[in-house]
C-alpha cells in the first residue's frame, strides 16, 4: 500500500526531472513534444495512484488531505497543457516565432517546472518548499523570456526581480518560523517538518509567528500575484507562450497560495497568534477591486485574463482570510475551479491569438460567428470564471459571499462590489471579442487540439453540479485545519 | 413521484437543448425541437395545474447534487405550482409560435440550443427548495436568456443590450445571494426549510427585504433597476421576448414572493416594508407607462409596458405586506390574490402582444411603428389577436386585465384601516398613480395598435405584408381566448389562487367564488363590491348585436366606398397621417417636460424657402442620466487613473512591495 | 327576485336610451335660448338620428372592419354602463354586475375603440382627435377614480346602489371630501362629454375639435350610433351626479309602481335641471387652448386625490 | 556569560548595518561594488563567528561561500560587466542621498522596534542578529528601490540576501539545507542576471532600467 504510494511519489518527482534532462538532449521537437506529453501523463497517473495509496510521511516529503488534491490537479493540468502545447508550439515553429533549439529548451524547462511544482506540493519541510518554489520561479522566468522579444525579456526581467524579492522575503519568514519552532522542538530538521510543526504550533512564540507570517504572506503573496505585489503577473502572462500562461495562472499561483495556507494553518493552530484573517482579507479585497478596475482598460487579451487571475487570487485569499468551515471550503474549491477554468480560457485564448494573429482585443470581433467552437468555448470559460452556473466557480462564490455577509456584512459589500465591477469590466471586453460582425481577415486553419479546453470546461461543469465525496471530505478536513 | 416526473421532463428539455446544437443542420430540426418543447411544457402545465387544483400537501425531493452537504432540494407547493402553470403556459404557447416563427430565424444555431435550456432554467427556479439550487437555476435562466438576447448579435445595439442585461442580472443575483446569506445565518442553513424555521432578527429581516427587492426587482424591472429590460427583451427573437417579458419577469416576482412572504414569513413583516414595496410599485407603474408612451419601437414599447405591469404587481404585493404587518389577513389575501391574478394576466397578454409584434416583424421586417400602418388589412387575424391583447392590457372590461386591476383597487379601498400615518398618505397616492398608469396604458395601446395596424401603410414593407403562419396564429388565439376566459370567469381563477394565497398568508384566503350566482366575483362581500365579467360581456354582446340587427333590419344597410375626407387637399400621402410621435405629443407635453425634461425645437424655414420645417424632440432618461451614467463615468475615470499602475517602472513596483512591507511591519510594531 | 325588479331594470335601460337624445336637444335648446337664438326643437336629435340611420354609409377606402364594428361596440359599452347607473330606482337586479369602478372602465372601453376608429382611416384629423382624447382621458380617468375612492371610502362600498342608499342616510353629514369629489366629477363630466371649455361640440374648425375630429369620417347609421352614444354618455354622467350627490326621491327596490312613477318624474326633472346648469355654464365660459386642458383636469385629479387623502387620514380620527 | 562572544557577534552584525548604510551612500559604481565586497566579507566573518560560538561546523561552509562568492567572485564579475557594457560610472540617486540616509535610519529603528519585543523568548544573540538582519534586509530593499541603475539593483538585492544569511546563521541549528539553498539560489540568480544583462546588452545600449521602461511604455501606450 504505502510501497505503491512511495513509488508513485518517486514517479512524481523523478519522471519530470528525468524527462527534463532527456529533453535537453533531444533534438527532434516532435519527439520532444511527445515525450513531454508522455512524461506528464505518467506523472498524472502517479498522482492518481497517490489518492488510493498514500505513502508514510518522512522529514522531507508527505502526502496529506491538503496537498493530495492539488497534486492531482497539478498533474492533470500539466498533462492537458502539454497536450495543448504540443500542437500549439508546432504552430509557433511554423510561423517562425521559435526555433527548434528554443523548443528543446522549452520542453526541458516544462518538465523541470513540473518537477519543481510537484516538489513544492509534496514537501514536508518548509525549507524544501522554499527551495522548490524558488526553483519554479527561476524556471518560469526562463520560459517567460522564451520569445526573446524586447517585451518578453522585459516581462521576464520584471518577473525575475519581483519574484526574487518575494522569495527573499519568504526565506526570512521561513527562518523566523524555524526560530519560533526551535525552542520548543529543538534544533534540526524536525523543526522544519510540516506535520511536526503543526502538532507543536500551539506552543510557539506567537509574536514571532506573527512576524513570520507577515514576511511569508508578502513573500509567497508576490508569487501568488496579490495586489500590490502583482506587477510581474500581467506581463509575464502576456508575453510568455500561452501554455506557460495557462500553467502560471492555473498552477503556479496555486502553489504559492498553498504555501501561504500551510503557514496559516500554523497560525490558526496557535491560539495566541494574531489571526491572519484581516491581513488576507485586506490583500484579497485590494486585489479584487484593483483587478476589477484594471480589467476595464485592457487591450491585450492575455493581459486581460492575467488580471482576472489577480482578481480570483484576491477572492481566494479573501475567503481564507474570512476563515470558518464554509469560507475555507469555498476557498479550496475556488482554487481548484479557478485553475481548471483559467487554463481552459488560456487554451482558448492561445488558439484565438494564433488564428487571428494578434492578441489585441480591439482587432478581434465576432468569434462566435467566425470560429464557433473557440468563441463559445471562450464565452463558456468567461461565464464559468465569472462565477455563473452551471459551472463550479458559482458554488465557491456562492459560499464565500453568503457566508461573509452573514458574519461580516460590511466586508461583504466591498466584496460584492468588486465581483460586480470585475464581472462588468471583463464582460465588456469579452463581449466585443465574441460577438458582433466578424472581421474579414482570412482565418488561419486551427490545428491545435481543443480537447484540453473542453476537458477542463467539462470538469468545471461537472463540479458545478456534483462534487465527488472524497474531495469533499478532504476539503472539509483541510477547512477545519485552516481555522 | 410527481416531482421526479417533473425533473425528468426538465432533463428532456435540457437534452433538447443539446439537440439544439445539431438541429439547425437538419431539415426538420427546428420543428422537432419546438414540438418537444411544446409537448414538455404542456405536460408540465397540466401536471402543475392538477397539483394546484387538487390542493395536496407540498411534495419534496432531494438529490445528492449541488452543495455536497446540503444536496439538491426540490419542492412543489401551491405557490410553485401556480407559477409553474404561468411559466409553462407561456412556454407552451411560445413553442407553438416558434413552430412557425422559427423558420424565419437567420441564425437558428444561436436560438435552438438555448431556448429549451431557458425554459428548463425557469422551471427549476420554481422547484428549488434550497438557496443554492434557487440561485443556480436563477443564474442559469439569466445566462440562457442572455444567450438568446445575443442571438442577433450583429447589431451593435443588441450587443449593448446583452451586456447591460448580464451585468444587471449579476447585480440581482449578488443581491439575492446576500439575502440568502442573511437568511441562512452563520452556520449556512441553505435549505429553505431551515430558513423558514429560523427566526431572522427584525433588522436583518428588513435588510433581507431590501435585498430581495433589489435582486428580484432588477430581474423583474422595477424602476430604477429596469434599464436593461427595454433593451434586452426586444433584442431577442420575438417568441423569446414573449417568454422574457411575459414569463421570466414572473419568475422574478416568484423569487420576491418566495423570499419575503414564505422564507421571511409575513408575520415578521413591519409596516414600512409594505410602504417601501408600494412606493416602488407605484413609481414603477407610472414611469414604465410614460417611457412606453415615448417609444416608437413596437417591441420596446411592449417591454416598457412590462415595467408598468410589474409595478402594478408590486403594488399588490406591497399592500399585502402592509396588511400582513398589521395582522389584517383578510385584506392581505385580497391584495395577494390581486397581485397573483395580475401575474397570470400579464403573462397572458404580454406574451400575446410580443407574439403579435413578432408576427409583424416577420411580415414586414420592421419594429419601428413609424414605418408600419394599415396592417389590419393585410394581417386581419394577427390584428384581431393584437387588439384583444391591447384591450386586455389596457384594463378594459370584460377582459382579464381589468379584473386584476379592479381587485387591486378594492384592496386599496380596504386600506384606510391601516393604522400607520405614512401608509395613510401613501396608499391613496399610490392609488392615484395606479389610476393614472391605467389611463396612460390605454392611451399607449391606442397608439400601439392604431399606428401599427390602422391607417394607411407608411412604408412599402408594411404595404406588402402578408398574414403570418397557422402555428403563430393559433398560438396568439390561444392566448387571446385565455385573456377573454380569465376576464369573464374571474371567480374560477380566484378559487384556483386560493391555496397559494393561503400558503403565503397564514391560511387566510378569499372565500370560494364558484358558488356565487352567475359566477360573480365577490371578493369582499356582496355589499362591498362585486363584478361579473360574464354578464358584462353578455350585455355588451346582446346590446351591440341587437343594435346592429335592428338598424340593419329596419333602417339602412347600404355601404358606399369613397375617398377619405381630404379637407380640400387632394391626394394626401400616407405621411400626412398621425404618427406615433405626433400621437404621443400631447402627453409628452403634459408629462414629458416633468419627467423627461422633454424639449421640442421647431425650425421653420423663412417664407419662400422650400426646405422642410423640422421638429426635433429631445428626451432625457432621468434614471439613466442620474443613476447609471454617473456610475459608469466614475468607473471609467477611476480605472483610467488606476491604469497608470500598468506602466510603472520596475523600481516603482519594487517600491510598492517595499511600501507594503513597511506598512505591515509598522502595523505589527504599533499593534502591540 | 321579483319580476317587477327585472321590469324596472329593463325600464331604466330603455328610459336612458329614450331620454338621451332629448337631453342633448334640451341642452342645445337652452343654450340657444341663452344666446338669444330660437334654436332647434329639443326633439331635433331624434329626427337627426332617424334620418342618419336611413342614409347609406360612406366608408373611406382605407377603413377596416374595425371602423365598422366600433360604433356598435361603443354603443354597447356605453349603454351597458348607463343602464348600470340607478336612475329613478335603486337596488336594481343587475346592479351587482359592475360597480362604479367597472362603469368607469366601461367608459374607458368605449373611448378606446372610439380613439382607434379615429385612427383607422388614416387622416390627420382622426389622429388629432384620438391623440387629444386620450390625453384628456389620461387625466380625467384617474380623477374620476379618485372621486370613486372618496365615495366608496365614505360609503364603504363601490356598488352604486349602495352608495346612493348611503348618501340618503344621515351618516353622511357635510363633508369637505364630498364637495371636492363633486367638483372633480363635474370637471371630469365636462371633459368627457366634450363640452366647453375642454372641447366645443358645435365647432366647424377641425383643428379645434377633439371629439368631432375623431368621428369626422363617420356617416349614416354609424354616425347615428356614435351620436346616440355621446348622448348616452351625457345622460350617464348627469345620472351619476344625480344618483350620488342628489339621490333624493329615488325609489328603493320593491317600492311599488306608484313610487316608481313618482321617482321617474323626479329623475327627469333632475336631468332637466342638470341640462340647464350645463348650458348655463357652457354659455358663460370660453373654450380653453388644448394645452391648458391638462391643468384644468390636473386640478380635478388633485381635488379627487385630496378628497381621498382627507378621508384616509380622518378615518382613524 | 558569553559577553565577549556576544559583543563580537554584535559588532559584526552592527558592522553589516553600517556597511549597508555605506552602500546607500555610494554614488559611484566601483565604490558600490567595493563596499558590497566588504559587506560580504563582514557577513562571512559574522557567520564564521556564529559557527564558532554555536559549534555548528556546517556554518563554516556558509561563511566560506559568502567569502568566496559574494566577497570576491561576484564583485569581480560585476566589475567586468560594468566594464564590458560601458555602464556609466556614476549612479543616479532618486531623491538624494540625504533622504535615503534618513529613511534608512527610520528603517533600522523599525527593524529593532519590530524584532526586539518579538524574540523575548530567544537568547540575546539571536535577537541582536535578527534585528540587524532585518535592518540589512530593509536597507537592501531601499537600495533597490531608490536607484535607477540595474547594477545597484543587483547589489541591493544581494545585500538583502546577505541579511538573510545573517539571519539564518543566527538561528541556532538551522539545518544545512537552507544555507546550501541560499548559496545555490544566489548562484543561479547571478547566472540568470548575467544572462539577462547580456541579452539586454544585445538589444539595448545600456542596462539602465529607465531606458527599458521608456521603451516598453512607448510600445504599450
Amino acid at each position: 500500500m504505502s510501497a505503491l504510494g512511495g513509488l508513485a511519489m518517486a514517479v512524481l518527482l523523478l519522471v519530470p526531472a528525468g524527462a527534463g534532462l532527456l529533453l535537453v538532449g533531444l533534438a527532434d521537437y516532435r519527439r520532444g513534444a511527445r515525450l513531454n506529453v508522455g512524461a506528464a501523463l505518467a506523472s498524472f497517473v502517479a498522482a492518481l495512484l497517490l489518492i488510493g495509496a498514500r505513502p508514510e510521511a518522512n522529514l522531507y516529503l508527505r502526502v496529506d488531505d491538503f496537498n493530495i488534491y492539488l497534486i492531482v490537479l497539478n498533474n492533470l493540468v500539466s498533462f492537458t497543457t502539454s497536450v495543448f502545447s504540443a500542437s500549439y508550439i508546432a504552430h509557433e515553429l511554423e510561423t517562425g516565432k521559435l526555433t527548434p533549439a528554443y523548443l528543446r529548451f522549452y520542453h526541458a524547462t516544462y518538465q523541470a517546472l513540473l518537477f519543481a511544482m510537484n516538489l513544492a506540493l509534496l514537501a514536508n519541510n518548509i525549507g524544501l518548499l522554499w527551495v522548490a518554489i524558488e526553483l519554479a520561479t527561476l524556471i518560469t522566468v526562463l520560459m517567460v523570456g522564451l520569445y526573446r522579444t524586447p517585451a518578453a525579456l522585459e516581462a521576464a526581467w520584471k518577473y525575475f526581480i519581483l519574484g526574487s524579492l518575494g522569495i527573499a522575503l519568504a526565506l526570512f519568514g521561513t527562518i523566523l518560523v524555524y526560530l519560533a519552532a526551535q525552542p520548543v522542538m529543538g534544533q534540526g530538521l524536525p523543526a522544519m517538518a510540516w506535520d511536526r510543526l503543526q502538532a507543536h504550533a500551539g506552543q510557539f512564540d506567537p509574536a514571532l509567528l506573527n512576524l513570520a507570517f507577515v514576511f511569508l504572506l508578502l513573500g509567497y503573496g508576490t508569487k501568488a500575484g496579490l495586489a500590490p505585489l502583482h506587477a510581474w503577473l500581467p506581463d509575464a502572462h502576456a508575453e510568455g507562450p500561452t501554455p506557460i500562461s495557462a500553467v502560471l495562472s492555473g498552477l503556479l499561483l496555486n502553489v504559492a497560495l498553498y504555501a501561504v495556507l500551510r503557514f496559516k494553518m500554523l497560525m490558526s493552530a496557535n491560539p495566541a497568534a494574531l489571526a491572519p484573517g484581516p491581513l488576507m482579507v485586506g490583500l484579497g479585497l485590494l486585489s479584487l477591486l484593483f483587478a476589477g478596475l484594471m480589467l476595464y482598460r485592457r487591450g491585450d487579451i492575455k493581459r486581460l485574463f492575467a488580471y482576472s487571475s489577480i482578481e480570483h487570487m484576491g477572492i481566494i485569499t479573501f475567503a481564507f482570510g474570512m476563515g470558518g468551515p464554509l469560507a475555507n471550503f469555498a476557498g479550496l474549491l475556488h482554487m481548484t475551479m479557478h485553475s481548471l477554468t483559467k487554463s481552459a480560457i488560456f487554451f482558448a485564448v492561445g488558439h484565438i491569438s494564433q488564428v487571428k494573429g494578434t492578441q489585441r482585443i480591439s482587432t478581434i470581433r465576432g468569434l462566435t460567428a467566425s470560429h464557433p467552437l473557440l468563441g463559445w468555448g471562450l464565452i463558456a470559460g468567461v461565464i464559468a470564471i465569472a462565477g455563473m452556473p452551471p459551472f463550479g466557480v458559482f458554488m465557491s462564490e456562492f459560499l464565500v459571499v453568503s457566508s461573509t455577509f452573514a458574519r461580516q456584512p460590511l466586508l461583504a459589500l466591498p466584496l460584492v462590489l468588486g465581483l460586480l465591477l470585475a464581472f462588468g469590466t471583463l464582460l465588456w471586453r469579452v463581449h466585443g471579442l465574441a460577438f458582433g460582425v466578424p472581421d474579414n481577415a482570412p482565418a488561419a486553419p486551427v490545428q491545435a487540439s481543443v480537447w484540453p479546453m473542453l476537458t477542463h470546461l467539462g470538469l468545471v461543469l461537472l463540479a458545478g453540479i456534483w462534487l465527488p465525496g472524497p474531495l469533499v471530505a478532504w476539503f472539509h478536513h483541510v477547512a477545519v485545519l485552516l481555522g | 413521484m410527481l416531482l421526479t416526473l417533473l425533473l425528468v421532463l426538465l432533463l428532456v428539455l435540457l437534452a433538447a437543448g443539446g439537440y439544439g446544437t445539431v438541429a439547425p443542420a437538419r431539415p426538420q430540426g427546428s420543428r422537432y425541437l419546438y414540438s418537444v418543447s411544446l409537448a414538455v411544457c404542456t405536460v408540465l402545465l397540466l401536471l402543475a395545474l392538477a397539483h394546484l387544483l387538487s390542493g395536496r400537501e407540498p411534495l419534496h425531493l432531494s438529490l445528492p447534487l449541488g452543495l455536497p452537504w446540503l444536496g439538491l432540494h426540490l419542492r412543489l407547493d401551491a405557490l410553485s405550482a401556480f407559477f409553474l402553470v404561468v411559466v409553462n403556459l407561456g412556454g407552451a404557447v411560445a413553442s407553438l409560435f416558434g413552430l412557425g416563427y422559427g423558420a424565419h430565424e437567420r441564425e437558428p444555431e444561436r436560438v435552438l440550443p438555448f431556448y429549451p435550456a431557458f425554459l428548463a432554467g425557469m422551471n427549476l427556479v420554481l422547484l428549488a427548495d434550497d438557496a443554492f439550487a434557487f440561485l443556480f437555476a436563477w443564474e442559469f435562466m439569466s445566462i440562457s436568456s442572455w444567450a438568446l438576447v445575443m442571438a442577433h448579435h450583429r447589431e451593435p445595439a443588441n450587443l449593448r443590450a446583452g451586456y447591460l442585461y448580464l451585468v444587471m442580472a449579476c447585480f440581482g443575483t449578488l443581491a439575492l445571494l446576500l439575502a440568502f446569506g442573511l437568511l441562512a445565518g452563520v452556520d449556512g442553513g441553505y435549505g429553505f426549510a431551515a430558513m423558514r424555521a429560523s427566526q431572522t432578527p427584525p433588522a436583518l429581516a428588513a435588510l433581507v427585504l431590501v435585498l430581495a427587492l433589489l435582486g428580484a426587482g432588477s430581474k423583474a424591472g422595477l424602476v430604477p433597476l429596469h434599464v436593461w429590460l427595454p433593451l434586452a427583451h426586444p433584442a431577442a427573437p420575438s417568441h423569446v421576448s414573449a417568454l422574457m417579458s411575459g414569463v421570466m419577469t414572473k419568475v422574478a416576482v416568484y423569487g420576491f414572493i418566495r423570499i419575503v412572504f414564505d422564507l421571511l414569513g409575513g408575520e415578521s413583516a413591519v409596516w414600512w416594508w409594505g410602504g417601501l414595496v408600494l412606493a416602488a410599485g407605484g413609481v414603477t407603474a407610472v414611469l414604465g407607462v410614460l417611457y412606453a408612451l415615448m417609444q416608437h419601437d413596437l417591441k420596446r414599447l411592449l417591454a416598457y409596458h412590462t415595467v408598468e405591469n410589474i409595478g402594478i404587481i408590486f403594488i399588490g404585493l406591497g399592500l399585502a405586506l402592509a396588511f400582513q404587518a398589521n395582522l389584517m389577513y383578510f385584506n392581505a389575501a385580497l391584495a395577494l390574490t390581486a397581485a397573483l391574478f395580475h401575474v397570470l394576466n400579464h403573462s397572458l397578454f404580454k406574451s400575446l402582444l410580443f407574439l403579435g409584434a413578432g408576427a409583424v416583424l416577420t411580415a414586414t421586417g420592421e419594429r419601428d411603428m413609424e414605418r408600419l400602418g394599415g396592417l389590419i388589412h393585410r394581417m386581419p387575424h394577427t390584428a384581431l389577436a393584437f387588439l384583444i391583447g391591447s384591450a386586455a392590457i389596457s384594463a378594459l372590461p370584460p377582459l382579464n386585465g381589468f379584473v386584476s386591476e379592479w381587485m387591486t383597487f378594492q384592496a386599496i379601498l380596504n386600506s384606510p384601516e391601516l393604522p400607520q400615518w405614512l401608509l395613510k398618505f401613501l396608499v391613496p397616492a399610490v392609488g392615484a398613480l395606479l389610476a393614472l398608469s391605467a389611463a396612460l396604458a390605454a392611451a399607449c395601446f391606442v397608439k400601439a395598435f392604431g399606428i401599427t395596424f390602422l391607417g394607411r401603410p407608411r412604408s412599402p414593407a408594411a404595404a406588402d405584408a402578408g398574414e403570418t403562419d397557422r402555428f403563430s396564429l393559433s398560438a396568439m388565439f390561444v392566448l387571446a381566448g385565455l385573456c377573454l376566459l380569465a376576464g369573464v370567469l374571474p371567480g374560477l381563477v380566484v378559487d384556483g389562487l386560493g391555496p397559494v394565497v393561503g400558503l403565503l398568508n397564514g391560511g387566510a384566503r378569499l372565500t370560494d367564488q364558484y358558488h356565487q350566482p352567475w359566477l360573480t366575483l365577490v371578493p369582499v362581500g356582496p355589499l362591498k363590491s362585486s363584478y361579473n365579467g360574464l354578464l358584462v360581456m353578455l350585455f355588451m354582446a346582446v346590446s351591440g348585436v341587437a343594435a346592429a340587427l335592428l338598424i340593419h333590419r329596419f333602417a339602412s344597410s347600404a355601404v358606399r366606398r369613397g375617398p377619405a375626407w381630404d379637407c380640400g387637399f387632394p391626394d394626401a400621402s400616407p405621411a400626412t397621417q398621425y404618427t406615433a410621435g405626433s400621437f404621443a405629443q400631447p402627453i409628452r407635453r403634459v408629462f414629458g417636460s416633468l419627467v423627461f425634461q422633454a424639449r421640442e425645437r421647431v425650425t421653420m424655414p423663412p417664407p419662400g424657402d422650400l426646405r422642410p420645417a423640422r421638429l426635433e424632440v429631445e428626451l432625457h432618461d432621468p434614471v439613466w442620466e442620474r443613476a447609471y451614467a454617473p456610475i459608469a463615468a466614475a468607473v471609467i475615470a477611476v480605472s483610467t487613473r488606476a491604469n497608470v499602475l500598468q506602466y510603472l517602472t520596475i523600481r516603482r513596483y519594487l517600491s510598492l512591495v517595499f511600501g507594503a512591507l513597511v506598512v505591515l511591519l509598522l502595523g505589527m510594531a504599533l499593534w502591540r | 327576485m321579483a319580476l317587477i325588479d327585472y321590469l324596472v331594470q329593463g325600464g331604466q335601460m330603455l328610459l336612458v336610451l329614450m331620454l338621451a337624445p332629448l337631453l342633448t336637444g334640451w341642452v342645445r335648446w337652452v343654450k340657444a335660448r341663452l344666446l338669444r337664438r330660437r334654436g332647434p326643437s329639443p326633439l331635433q336629435p331624434y329626427r337627426d338620428l332617424v334620418k342618419l340611420s336611413r342614409k347609406e354609409v360612406v366608408l373611406a377606402d382605407s377603413a377596416s372592419w374595425l371602423f365598422r364594428v366600433a360604433p356598435y361596440l361603443i354603443f354597447a359599452a356605453l349603454w351597458v354602463a348607463a343602464s348600470l347607473v340607478p336612475t329613478f330606482a335603486g337596488g336594481l337586479p343587475f346592479s351587482w354586475t359592475a360597480d362604479l369602478i367597472a362603469i368607469v372602465a366601461l367608459l374607458g372601453t368605449a373611448r378606446f375603440f372610439l380613439a382607434l376608429a379615429g385612427l383607422d382611416v388614416g387622416t390627420s384629423f382622426g389622429g388629432i382627435g384620438s391623440s387629444r382624447e386620450m390625453m384628456i382621458a389620461s387625466l380625467a380617468e384617474p380623477a374620476m377614480l379618485m372621486m370613486v375612492f372618496t365615495l366608496s371610502l365614505l360609503a364603504g362600498t363601490t356598488e352604486l346602489s349602495a352608495v346612493a342608499r348611503f348618501m340618503l342616510t344621515a351618516d353622511v353629514g357635510l363633508r369637505v371630501s364630498l364637495a371636492l369629489a363633486l367638483l372633480a366629477l363635474v370637471i371630469v363630466a365636462i371633459a368627457e362629454n366634450a363640452r366647453i371649455p375642454v372641447d366645443n361640440p358645435a365647432t366647424h374648425l377641425e383643428l379645434t375639435m377633439v371629439h368631432e375630429a375623431m368621428v369626422l369620417e363617420y356617416s349614416g347609421r354609424h354616425l347615428a350610433l356614435i351620436e346616440l352614444s355621446s348622448s348616452l354618455k351625457l345622460v350617464l354622467y348627469l345620472s351619476l351626479v344625480a344618483c350620488i350627490f342628489a339621490p333624493w326621491g329615488m325609489a328603493s327596490a320593491g317600492a311599488g309602481s306608484a313610487a316608481y312613477g313618482y321617482a321617474a318624474v323626479i329623475y327627469v326633472a333632475k336631468l332637466a335641471l342638470g341640462g340647464v346648469l350645463l348650458a348655463l355654464f357652457e354659455s358663460s365660459i370660453a373654450k380653453m387652448r388644448v394645452f391648458r386642458v391638462d391643468q384644468f383636469l390636473g386640478a380635478a385629479l388633485m381635488l379627487g386625490l385630496l378628497g381621498a387623502l382627507l378621508l384616509f387620514v380622518s378615518r382613524s380620527l | 556569560m558569553h559577553s565577549l562572544e556576544f559583543d563580537i557577534a554584535h559588532f559584526l552584525a552592527g558592522g553589516m548595518v553600517v556597511l549597508s548604510f555605506l552602500l546607500l551612500y555610494q554614488d559611484r559604481v566601483y565604490a558600490l561594488l567595493n563596499v558590497f565586497a566588504l559587506h560580504s566579507l563582514v557577513l562571512a566573518l559574522a557567520v564564521g563567528w556564529q559557527a564558532y560560538i554555536q559549534e555548528a561546523h556546517h556554518l563554516y561552509v556558509t561563511a566560506g561561500i559568502a567569502l568566496v562568492f559574494k566577497a570576491i567572485v561576484i564583485p569581480m564579475a560585476l566589475r567586468r560587466i560594468v566594464r564590458r557594457l560601458g555602464i556609466h560610472r556614476t549612479l543616479e540617486v532618486v531623491g538624494g542621498v540625504g533622504r535615503d540616509m534618513l529613511a534608512g535610519a527610520a528603517l533600522v529603528a523599525l527593524a529593532i522596534m519590530v524584532m526586539l519585543p518579538v524574540t523575548v523568548g530567544a537568547d540575546a544573540l539571536a535577537r541582536e542578529d535578527l534585528a540587524f538582519a532585518l535592518a540589512v534586509l530593509l536597507l537592501g530593499l531601499l537600495l533597490m528601490v531608490n536607484r535607477h541603475n540595474a547594477i545597484s539593483l543587483v547589489i541591493g538585492f544581494m545585500s538583502l540576501e546577505n541579511g538573510l544569511v545573517l539571519a539564518a546563521a543566527g538561528a541556532r541549528g538551522m539545518p544545512l539545507a537552507v544555507e546550501i539553498s541560499v548559496a545555490f539560489s544566489v548562484l543561479i540568480a547571478l547566472i540568470v542576471i548575467g544572462v539577462f544583462l547580456f541579452r539586454i546588452r544585445e538589444r539595448f545600449d545600456s542596462v539602465d532600467m529607465q531606458a527599458m521602461d521608456s521603451f516598453r511604455e512607448s510600445r504599450l501606450k
